[in-house]
């Protein structure tokens, strides 16, 4: 027989290196058309870390998403970066990103200032247009002004800049210390029915709600976090390399039960409104998170639904028939 | 051995030893690199083309078995003024992430859409358990091939 | 891959007599789903693969005066959209969908996963319930069998040395029997069967008749649970002697232990299927009454 | 000079014996015809590409387009002339000293042309925290994976072939599998004396105290298993030595500045003569964060004086990439008759596989995390990272993070169980909120633990469901 259940659990999880150096650089250049080119270290892994990267440049400079090409992945060509790690990329990256457009935009900003005859802290950027705080009528399209700086003052509008988020080491008897700069938060509910007699567990649904801090891309996050619980789906049920005296013995994907598009669940997403003023623009991070709650909301689901508290992951439909036996057994034993 | 296919459309041929999959006479002696090698073995679908109509892995398939047949690739999909409903509805929604699978699944999507234009969102999961993807939980590529069919019906409801 | 020849011969005879003349090195291919693995991995001393995949003689599915007839290299992805089989096995139709994924459904062939005779080939415990035979044709000309009696071992089949398999033959008296089949793998997508049970069964009144079960992946082949249909044989339907046979039908597999599954699982597995193919097939046979329709 | 240059350019086509039985009178095209592949050059950018700000928009990834297109260029869609392929051999046992390798047989296969040993390698280690990596185990392999040697051939299947000509002649070492028995004393030891090789402590409070003075104590056992990244891609070189000497390397590696520095270090070169090249890469989950076959390519290719490309097979990618951690969990948690937690002790074991590879940053986050996102005045983690000989355990995406919010969760709804309390409700009573202080310390900022939690009841209707 099918019996329902419903599970959650709840997470925190840090962006970036626990305690180490974790450094991003990055260089903005803005081109004389009002166009920008970005050079990251980073590689896309596809995450849509270049995508988010341009949207955090563009953001800066007052462009739009389209206007930033990327340059990424080269050691020849591309700044230092520690990498498409550690839920980083967003907030490491992103605030080096910042801090680089932002040399460039003062550049534009020198430059602005005596045509528009303010002080360059009166300016800001916004649709293309570099223009006058409080005072928007008074304005000046941003390709005009790149062009200007470069050709005529002789001052091409690129700014480099690197980021490393700030950290206290960890007391080496105790452990305290602020490891991290900041963290993530995030709630998964999953809807099961186990099947009594045979162990399966089927997933119907999973509702999951994450704090990534400003979502750059809500698209993209959302892939994210449908992408982590599809991960967390095969830690919680499915997927074991297992050994034979130190030999695998199922290094191949029909023996490696990943989930199909058959074993996933609907996904309904969340973004919790938070915003992290140390983040580009508010926003801290989503990779890895998003894989973090599912197989512990999956297995109090199961819980839920049979009574049993699968303390062994994964929870195979032969494990959790296993479990179920055993609670009938003892069931028994206490009724007589 | 000679093996000669319809590829895309237009006529292909190329000398191949015998042992060939079509895969590697694909990628290898016809330049045509979107379809991937992932397993090698038929369990992750990245290799997936359609043969005469009917969705195969490339990589379980010798060349000389294609032989004469109408073979359709990733590289099919789209013309030289636009994209297929499906590549421009993974687009939209950001379907793929790595994109390593996205050849393959969207073949795999094609052939169900061909067969099936208006499927359920089982028959879309049933018609792509053949193609793994670790990236994206295949929210997004079934919402994609959905609105994708909803598409496709449109344009044959205008035609 | 190794290199290798690669043969098409004209004829089913032709195909026999290549694969005489070259010896043990040439193998037949069919689909290739399995066979296209071993070779990348351990190709042996193969040199040589005649593709019998396109013969006439193995292919097409025909309703005769004799019964159903599918040709051995007629795919699972054919099997699944022909109409007849959709009417007349539903549940060759249901197995057929199990196996694997859509690309290899289309280049998979039913004679090709018998042949290979691993214990959990998923098409033959539907095919088995149905009375099915088959023919093969080799050096000496055609016979013909129960398909039970094609399995001798894990991997091991009749087949004499060049002889290959032709058709599968479905006797026109189970044609549209009551049947149902369930397969039972770690995951909903190509899975892998850590179980496979069919049944199949006629109801005349509240009694049944010539039940069969088959169950696949519990012994080194596909089984008939003989003993567990020689309790059902002409008894009144009741739950309790569903369950009965179940039980029975663990007693006559032998499943084994490995790293998907214990023994002992799959022996819970072994009862829970065949109970629940039992009470699907006299579901349908009672629907079937209700509907008056005369088998 | 040591390497042999041998010409089997005209290679496959001589070296197999086809016969063409298929429609033999086919002639080959008089004109080959070369079919450019047809895409649009010009599409219209979808609108949330094109708005301001740029932030908060749905836009679209310009590599999607290329994805959808098949045209992206992973590593294995590149090509070079005269590029050769390369295969690894991997150890035939979990642990053994290798007494002596013989490539000479292998050497003299058709289309081979250069192989490699660890011995050849200048600098023979690698690792992000403790280099206690070989590139190709010399002279102890530590676990099935480890490559021994590699071959470079004019084709894979020419190197796969090679590869079985290659005698390693082994002594067996006895191993230990079972993150258990590596603590013990007299089990054997997979590097040096000890089998710990990284431990971390989180102290705060009085945890015997906090225990003491709770209603319910719950005491459980939890564990965890190996599982792989599985990217669709598996890992992929290609490298190429130019004539100054410089050399570029096409990988599929999430973090090309630090691999550089690895590729400089095990190659004993400058920096400035590396080009690491970090082309899309088709999957990472964790598992390309660190160098692999890079220096193997490099080296082959340096002594082939030809561009060399290496794409894992399927197996490679399980056996010999690295993996998540295994954890054996035992948590015990002190409650009033509230529910709320007064003590959480805890104690994990990490099975770390036979390289130390990415396990400092996952014992460091897995304690860090273990008590859970809850105000508990007395905690104390204590975790231990130890050897065994298998597959090493490595980055995956949560560090040590599922393992533990599978025990911490799992054992709030025991306690809420126990207690009669909603698991909603348990969890808001214990979480953290503005400014609550971490298992560290730490003063917490931007915290909506609690505002994902009613987010997510309340898209689940759970107060329905419970009712």
């Amino acid at each position: 027989m099918k019996k329902r259940g419903r599970g959650m659990a709840c997470m925190w999880y840090p962006i970036g290196f626990t305690v180490a150096a974790n450094p991003s650089a990055a260089t903005v250049k803005v081109n004389t058309d009002g166009t920008a080119t970005l050079l990251t270290g980073t590689v896309e892994t596809g995450q849509g870390a270049l995508t988010v990267l341009a949207q955090i440049a563009a953001e800066t400079l007052g462009l739009a998403t389209d206007d930033v090409h990327v340059v990424s992945g080269d050691t020849d060509v591309t700044p230092m970066d520690t990498g498409a790690i550690a839920s980083r990329t967003t907030y490491v990256t992103g605030n080096a990103i910042v801090r680089a457009a932002e040399k460039a935009r003062d550049i534009l900003f020198e430059a602005a200032a005596p045509l528009l005859n303010v002080k360059p802290e009166q300016l800001e950027v916004r649709d293309r247009r570099i223009q006058v705080l409080g005072f928007p009528a008074r304005s000046i399209a941003i390709d005009k002004v790149v062009h200007h700086s470069e050709t005529v003052l002789g001052n091409p509008a690129i700014g480099s800049a690197s980021y490393n988020p700030p950290t206290v080491d960890m007391d080496p008897e105790t452990g305290q210390g602020k490891p991290f700069n900041t963290y993530v938060y995030a709630t998964q509910i999953a809807d099961v029915e186990v099947d009594d007699e045979t162990g399966e567990v089927e997933i119907l649904k999973i509702v999951a709600v994450h704090d990534c801090g400003t979502p750059i891309n809500p698209m993209l996050v959302e892939g994210q976090i449908q992408g982590g619980i599809s991960m967390g789906v095969g830690f919680a049920l499915q997927e074991e390399i297992l050994f034979e005296e130190g030999r695998q013995i199922n290094p191949n994907l029909t023996n490696y039960i990943m989930p199909t598009s058959l074993d996933m669940p609907e996904i309904e997403v969340g973004l919790v409104d938070n915003y992290d003023p140390t983040g580009p623009f508010g926003a801290k991070g989503a990779g890895e998170p998003t894989a973090v709650p599912t197989a512990a909301c999956i297995m109090n689901a199961i819980y839920d639904a049979v009574g049993v508290r699968i303390t062994a992951l994964p929870a195979t439909a032969e494990r959790v028939l296993a479990a179920i036996n055993e609670k009938r057994a003892e069931d028994q034993a206490v009724a007589a | 051995m000679l093996v000669e296919l319809t590829v895309n459309g237009e006529s292909r041929s190329a000398n191949v030893p015998p042992e060939t999959t079509l895969l590697k006479m694909l990628r290898e002696h016809l330049d045509l690199t979107g379809a991937k090698l992932g397993c090698d073995v038929g369990d992750c679908g990245t290799c997936t083309v359609i043969v005469d109509g009917v969705s195969v892995n490339s990589c379980l398939m010798l060349a000389g078995r294609a032989d004469g047949c109408d073979v359709t690739t990733i590289e099919g999909l789209a013309t030289a003024d636009e994209l297929h409903p499906l590549q421009q509805k993974f687009e939209e929604h950001g379907a793929l992430q790595c994109g390593f699978c996205g050849p393959g699944m969207l073949i795999s999507a094609k052939n169900l859409l061909d067969n099936n234009p208006d499927p359920s969102v089982f028959e879309v999961r049933d018609a792509l358990a053949g193609n793994l993807c670790r990236c994206t939980g295949y929210t997004k590529i079934i919402e994609a091939v959905i609105e994708a069919g909803e598409m496709m019906g449109q344009e044959q409801a205008n035609v | 891959m190794r290199p290798m020849d690669y043969i098409v011969p004209e004829s089913a005879e032709a195909a026999v007599a290549i694969l005489a003349e070259r010896g043990e090195n040439a193998c037949p291919l069919a689909g290739g789903t399995d066979l296209v693995v071993d070779l990348k991995h351990a190709p042996g001393n193969i040199n040589a693969l005649v593709d019998v995949s396109g013969l006439a003689e193995f292919r097409g599915i025909d309703v005769t005066d004799e019964g159903l007839r599918i040709g051995s290299m007629v795919t699972y992805g054919e099997i699944m959209e022909h109409p007849v089989c959709l009417d007349k096995t539903p549940e060759v139709v249901a197995a057929s969908h199990t196996v694997g994924a859509v690309q290899t459904r289309n280049l998979g062939t039913i004679g090709g996963n018998l042949v290979t005779c691993v214990p959990s080939a998923d098409s033959a415990p539907a095919l088995m319930v149905l009375d099915a035979e088959v023919t093969l044709i080799g050096p000496n000309g055609w016979r013909r069998m129960p398909i039970e009696d094609f399995f001798v071992g894990p991997r091991k089949t009749i087949l004499e040395p060049y002889e290959l398999l032709a058709e599968i033959w479905i006797p026109k008296h189970t044609l549209g029997k009551p049947s149902s089949f369930y397969k039972f793998g770690l995951r909903k997508g190509q899975a892998l069967a850590l179980v496979n049970a069919a049944a199949a069964l006629e109801l005349d009144g509240s009694r049944i008749v010539e039940p069969r079960i088959a169950l696949g992946a519990v012994a080194p082949t596909p089984i008939r649970a003989v003993k567990a249909e020689a309790l059902l044989d002409g008894q009144d339907v009741d739950a309790e002697l569903l369950d009965e046979a179940a039980k029975i039908a663990v007693t006559e597999s032998k499943p084994i232990d490995d790293f998907r599954a214990s023994r002992n699982y799959r022996r819970q597995l072994i009862r829970t299927l065949t109970r629940r193919v039992l009470e699907r097939s006299v579901e349908i046979a009672r629907e079937r009454q209700e509907q008056g329709e005369l088998h | 000079m040591a390497t042999r240059v041998k010409d089997v350019q005209t290679n496959v086509e001589d070296l197999v014996t086809a016969r063409e039985t298929r429609a033999p009178s086919r002639q080959p095209l008089a004109v080959p015809i070369d079919q450019p592949v047809t895409f649009p050059l010009e599409l219209p950018e979808s609108e949330a590409r094109l708005r301001t700000p740029a932030v908060g928009q749905r836009a679209t990834r310009p590599d999607g387009r290329l994805h959808g297109l098949g045209q992206t260029q992973y590593i294995d869609d590149i090509t070079f002339p005269h590029m050769l392929h390369a295969k690894i051999l991997r150890s035939e046992y979990a642990h053994a000293r290798i007494v002596s390798i013989d490539t000479s047989e292998a050497e003299k296969m058709p289309g081979v042309i250069a192989t490699l040993t660890g011995a050849e390698v200048p600098e023979n280690s690698f690792g992000p925290t403790y280099q206690d990596q070989p590139i190709l185990a010399y002279p102890i392999a530590r676990h099935r994976g480890d490559g021994v040697a590699a071959v470079a051939a004019t084709t894979e299947q020419f190197a796969l072939d090679a590869l079985e000509k290659i005698k390693v002649e082994y002594e067996p070492l006895p191993a230990v599998y079972d993150p258990l028995e590596a603590l013990e004393e007299d089990s054997p030891k997979v590097h040096g004396d000890t089998n710990i090789y990284t431990s971390k402590v989180i102290k705060k409070g009085d945890v015997e105290a906090g225990l003491a003075a709770s209603e319910h104590v719950f005491e459980r056992r939890f564990s965890t298993q190996m599982v792989e990244h599985v990217p669709l891609e598996p890992h992929a070189t290609i490298a190429s030595w130019d004539g100054n000497g410089r050399v570029s390397i096409w990988s599929s590696l999430g973090r090309i500045t630090l691999g550089r520095e690895d590729l400089a270090r095990t190659l004993q070169m400058p920096q400035s003569r590396i080009r690491l090249i970090g082309t899309v890469v088709g999957g990472n989950f964790g598992g390309k964060n660190e160098i692999t076959n890079e220096p193997i390519v490099a080296l082959l290719s340096k002594k082939s004086r030809r561009p060399v490309k290496a794409i894992y097979s399927r197996g490679d990618e399980f056996v010999s990439s690295t993996i998540r951690h295994p954890f054996i969990m035992d948590y015990t948690t002190g409650v009033d008759s509230e529910g709320r937690i007064l003590a959480r002790k805890i104690r994990l074991v990490l099975d770390g596989g036979a390289y130390c590879s990415w396990t400092g940053t996952t014992i460091g986050k897995g304690s860090i995390l273990a008590p859970g996102p809850y105000n508990i005045d007395n905690v104390l983690v204590e975790a231990y990272a130890v050897y065994t000989n298998k597959t090493t355990t490595g980055a995956m995406r949560g560090f040590g993070a599922p393992q533990v919010c599978f025990a911490y969760e799992s054992q709030m709804d025991d306690i809420a169980d126990a207690l009669g309390i909603d698991p909603l409700e348990i969890r808001l009573r214990n979480g953290f909120s503005e400014n609550s202080l971490s298992p560290t310390g730490q003063s917490l900022q931007s915290v909506a633990l609690k505002e994902s939690l009613t987010q997510a009841a309340d898209r689940f209707r759970w107060k329905e469901w419970q009712a």
